[in-house]
């Protein structure tokens, strides 16, 4: 038994971490947010790098290898995504991830086509519901898989009218889009909550990792800055705040582990896991944005300061992908019913 | 006990409610954070002046109409149920005015009550530094003595200034005596933020307008006339008596009644609404129900002449975190559409983030938590 | 306007303080809970105190002047029963009030017979629903008034036969009770759910005392415990546990005021109202009793030490005349709806 | 990743599973803290004994079958779920156990290992005494030296001692250089209570029942053999990295996993339980699920070699919040019901008043948080 990723997928958030620690720091972000680019497929993201990701393998991570990726299963994912959440990272990655899963699951003619290209990042996938939808990473995608009551449809971009919807978070790409079944492809049968459960995995180990990065920034913070002749992370009231969050923190990511775990391996207990996942790492992560908002306090509540973009993009992605009602419901019918799928492991 | 309001009172909520009713705008002002939004925003004040509905509890000959506290509660009711404009003269008019009323000569009265009520000068206030944050006695912006002139040469920084990019005057602290520590030798002055000296840089917030600013003082001369009550006890001056009124009008509970109205409404709106939600609607509605008692229960003891002590502290804890509360289950309603700024609803989202400023501005939770500790429980000091 | 009670009131407040401080100090009422006493008339009593309570007019106090009381209206009850709730008093206080109030609002024979005796003390009345019925108070009832669907009646001790229910709060008196309709007066008609609110007003108002009392305990341990070198009272996460428990309780009194006011005057809002008193001051008291526990640690969790009793009874009452999950929902009816009730005052 | 369980721990938990269905008492074991209770406790360690499953992770030579955590964590969680009784053993089975492997003498190993696994000594810890509850360093209970007899007469008091009313045997820390201050000159000691100078008063807890003691020493001797560890060095050996591992199996995640799904079964039987109520067990069965993962993962690890730090403060504060809110969750679905003592749900209430002690024994949770933020977190010291 092994409640953590093997060493390889660890060695590779390393070095995901360093790349973007790198391609990524708070300037760029900062620039991404404030770009005044009016083309849509650019608007929000970092130029370039999503190629950069791409070539470590960072889109084509758990695509299979017969469609070019490294066939990784989800839980390799895990410590990646984590390290996406850190860097407030303004790209497609939980709909690369859903996206990719779900062609793969389908197969046939769209994953044969789209899949290597998602893998290589030269294209961008997104999923949604409905007609029309509202859907993150609209903006930049390239292939939009979409879910409705009779099938999901492969719509390619130049198909669809894409509206950017403007929101809190510059980095989240969402657009409202309309489009036509007639003439688009459809994927073979599938069942498209598998999607939204790699989807929901996803987001919660961005949480995670957003919960981190804000938790390392009020702590830094907290050292460093004086009040009353001393440090202000020296005061209880600050420390105590602080270690709530530190908990909460703590015990949702072996509950994002598992949930990649129960998801990858198709068990009965994965919605639930995958919900109990969104739900733990989405308040945690919102616990850590308002502490860390209250410990930086006036500075804090700047547009200059980096910790924003970290919290509106906790407020988003923890609204996303169901919020905690949607996924306190869908537990609650797992729990309550006569038989729940038995715990893992 | 006695809760029914006499009609004079009544007679006085008609009358608001009235004016309100035929003079709000129909669309909001543009934001206050811009430049003409400044304007249209300080064009309302003076509609309000016109209306003697400006300053109702200051004496008539600057412009109110000599109201108790009572009749305040009962106007800011009213200017909140009808959906008016953020008052963009609220810091000289809530939290200077007070002040002035108890230190100010009748010569300072004279040149600066009418035209803050006429919103002539919009104020901003100046107490946060760089260095002094919750500990405010740690403030070193100094104003040192210029006998030649007769006045006070300043120069340091203020941050956090709520409305100083566009505001015209400021009102604040400063430490006239360079020798002194903590809260000794600090003198209130009054500035015009046009003098020769000061730099006003706007700072941006969570939602990118430049809400507060930083204002840097480079020899800026203050004449005699400016300094509010004596030299050196500033401090005294800032926390008097009247600190603890300011602390019950700095949120009155008219704004909260009026955001758990909307939140009801949003309710009923809201298609099967989790019933965890509905439960926090009806907490957040009680609770500012819950507030509004305490402050007219507070409001009533004070005419009958009790100070107003560490209330204010009580006051301040309960209303900031009733007010994120209201947001948060706001956008918890609105579930996936919380987020997106161009949303029919996304009034809560501004709402939300300005709810978030509460538990830090105007002393931060942690330390009026302490003030209650100690000055309330009487706790010992840490 | 005037949001406190009369000053005459106040001031019986005070006499009744006086009383309680001399003749229901915490070992008199350690006596009372750990009396091995097998009558259930006395069990749980303090011996001869009521008789007392009644020589200054407490049971009186808003019994009409036609039947011998005092006739003031419950806003001057309001603050006696915080005085009630501060020595943790182990009487029929709560039942007293809302059982006169339904005699006096019913009127006829069983009001004539009855309410002067209730009011000097010589008589206990309890109210309750059903049959079997639950009721508190019901070991020590001379008269049980009890609501069913067709009618209310009012039952002697003698015609029911009344089994002490065991309670974690010593001072109780519950018993559950099994009687016959056949031969028992009923109750000019008279709507029971009156009575049910003077009942919220009055346990409301205990609770504000309880929670009074548990802070008083709490902050006076705090000063005077010493670790690390000095007062634990001085460290910021007791002082800040302490001034939530203060704040908490601070909010709930003038809305148990405002709660005896709409009763009183049968206002529209007089069911929420006494709903939202109910639910505010039971929160703040249980609020109390966790931080008084915690801040006494140890000590606190041990019988010989007070707060216990003040404890179990907090937990009691507030479990009592409607729990939380009962008011929050009648409430939420009253706000929710078209034309809520008027805000009073 | 690998979240499967090998077939030898399967197996494992089905020979637990199946000893404990034959052999759980079928009616609850009279009170622990009455002498029959306490007899009948003692009874019950001796059958899991003669069964080689009172101490499964100890040496088979002292009664165990050497598993490792991950057994231990099933073991708990078969013997929770089976609704075994409380193990009247664990103050020396999980508290004074891990700090023998590492500190005693063979001979002191031998002398008291089976006598402890076959439950004919029962250990109570000594700990706290009236003036050292959080800041235990402050501890003043004194062993002076009796070079003549060889050994130490302790004098002093501890309080707060677990299950001491009826036990056999303490362990503790005592001052034995009277010069010393706080963490210094502190020795560890085994000691009998039934030797003379021994007085032990019970102290009944919340229920009413003797729970815990007080106990006094009136020159008590204790032979140089029954100091655990060096003389001096008392602290270093109570604190050593073993109390980590005592942090993770002070409260196996089976008794929080058997709890919520106690609690989710009494909410089936609530008829239309308020939603919020249902949400709330929701979340309680998602946080003790959650506990598990958190400690099967700091198992995982501590198997590995990596050392458990503050984890066991995290931890601490985690399960001691989460029995009070299942506990409390209990309650409100029983409303009127929670507090009578005789009602078929009782067991909450008991359950209820046992959850309380969480957050205070053990280090008060503000002492965890502490732990946390400075050893975890590196925020500085107050």
């Amino acid at each position: 038994m092994r409640l953590r990723p093997e060493p390889d997928a660890l060695e590779f958030a390393a070095a995901v971490r360093e790349l973007l620690t790198d391609a990524c720091d708070s300037d760029v972000l900062r620039a991404a947010w404030d770009s005044t680019e009016t083309d849509p497929l650019r608007r929000g993201r970092v130029p370039g790098l999503w190629k950069r990701l791409a070539d470590i393998g960072v889109p084509g991570l758990t695509v299979p290898e017969a469609y070019g990726g490294a066939g990784m299963d989800l839980t390799a994912a895990v410590p990646v995504y984590v390290e996406a959440g850190r860097a407030a990272l303004p790209e497609p990655v939980v709909e690369t991830l859903a996206g990719s899963a779900l062609l793969a699951a389908a197969g046939g003619d769209v994953a044969a086509e789209w899949l290597p290209r998602i893998a290589a990042g030269d294209a961008v996938v997104a999923i949604g519901q409905g007609n029309p939808a509202l859907i993150g990473a609209a903006q930049w995608a390239d292939l939009l898989l979409i879910d409705t009551d009779d099938a999901i449809y492969a719509v390619e971009r130049t198909a669809a009218a894409i509206h950017p919807e403007p929101s809190l978070d510059h980095g989240i790409g969402i657009g409202r889009v309309t489009w036509q079944a007639a003439g688009q492809s459809v994927l073979p049968p599938v069942n498209g909550w598998d999607a939204f459960d790699v989807a929901c995995v996803a987001a919660a180990a961005e949480l995670v990792g957003l919960a981190q990065a804000m938790l390392d920034m009020a702590v830094t913070y907290a050292r460093q800055r004086e009040q009353f002749g001393k440090p202000i992370g020296s005061f209880q009231a600050v420390k105590h705040q602080l270690a709530d969050v530190y908990v909460a923190n703590a015990f949702a990511l072996p509950v994002v582990y598992r949930a990649a775990w129960s998801v990858a391996h198709h068990l009965p207990s994965a919605p639930r896991d995958a919900s109990h996942a969104k739900l733990a790492a989405g308040q945690a992560a919102e616990r850590a944005a308002r502490t860390a908002l209250q410990v930086h306090a006036g500075i804090g509540y700047t547009y200059e300061h980096d910790l924003h973009m970290w919290m509106k993009r906790t407020w988003t992605l923890a609204a996303a992908w169901g919020d905690a009602t949607f996924h306190r419901d869908r537990v609650a019918a797992a729990v309550l019913t006569e038989n729940p799928p038995p715990r893992v492991p | 006990m006695d809760l029914t309001l006499d009609p004079a009172r009544e007679a006085f909520r008609a009358e608001v409610r009235e004016w309100l009713a035929a003079n709000v705008p129909a669309e909001p002002l543009p934001s206050l954070d811009t430049p003409s939004g400044f304007a249209a925003h300080r064009d309302w004040e003076r509609r309000l002046f016109e209306a003697r509905l400006a300053v109702v509890t200051w004496p008539e000959q600057y412009g109110g109409r000599g109201a108790d506290l009572l009749d305040w509660l009962v106007f800011e009711e009213e200017y909140w149920a009808a959906g008016a404009p953020v008052r963009v003269g609220q810091n000289g008019i809530f939290l200077l005015a007070p002040t002035m009323w108890e230190f100010a000569t009748e010569t300072q009265l004279d040149r600066f009550m009418l035209r803050m009520a006429r919103a002539d000068d919009i104020w901003a206030q100046g107490w946060s530094e760089p260095g002094a944050g919750s500990d405010l006695a740690a403030l070193r912006s100094r104003a040192d003595r210029d006998d030649e002139r007769g006045g006070w040469r300043v120069n340091g920084q203020k941050t956090w200034s709520t409305r100083a990019a566009y505001a015209d005057w400021m009102f604040g602290l400063f430490r006239t005596d360079p020798d002194s520590a903590r809260h000794h030798g600090l003198t209130y002055l009054l500035l015009p933020l046009d003098a020769p000296g000061v730099t006003v840089r706007p700072i941006r917030q969570l939602d990118g307008e430049p809400g507060f600013a930083e204002v840097f003082f480079d020899d800026v001369f203050v004449p005699d006339d400016q300094v509010l009550g004596e030299v050196g006890q500033g401090w005294k001056v800032a926390m008097s008596t009247t600190t603890s009124e300011r602390g019950l009008t700095l949120r009155p509970p008219g704004r909260f009644m009026a955001s758990a109205d909307r939140l009801v409404d949003l309710c009923r709106r809201t298609s099967s609404p989790a019933p965890a939600l509905v439960d926090d609607v009806v907490d957040a509605w009680l609770d500012a129900d819950a507030y509004r008692l305490y402050v007219q229960s507070t409001a009533l003891e004070a005419l009958e002449g009790k100070p107003i002590g560490a209330e204010s502290s009580a006051n301040k804890l309960f209303w900031s975190q009733l007010d994120v509360r209201i947001h948060e289950t706001a956008l918890r309603l609105l579930g996936y559409r919380a987020t997106l700024t161009d949303d029919p609803d996304a009034r809560w989202l501004d709402g939300y983030l300005f709810s978030l400023a509460g538990p830090i501005y105007a002393g931060t939770n942690e330390v009026q938590r302490n003030v209650v500790a100690e000055r309330v429980l009487r706790l010992p000091r840490g």
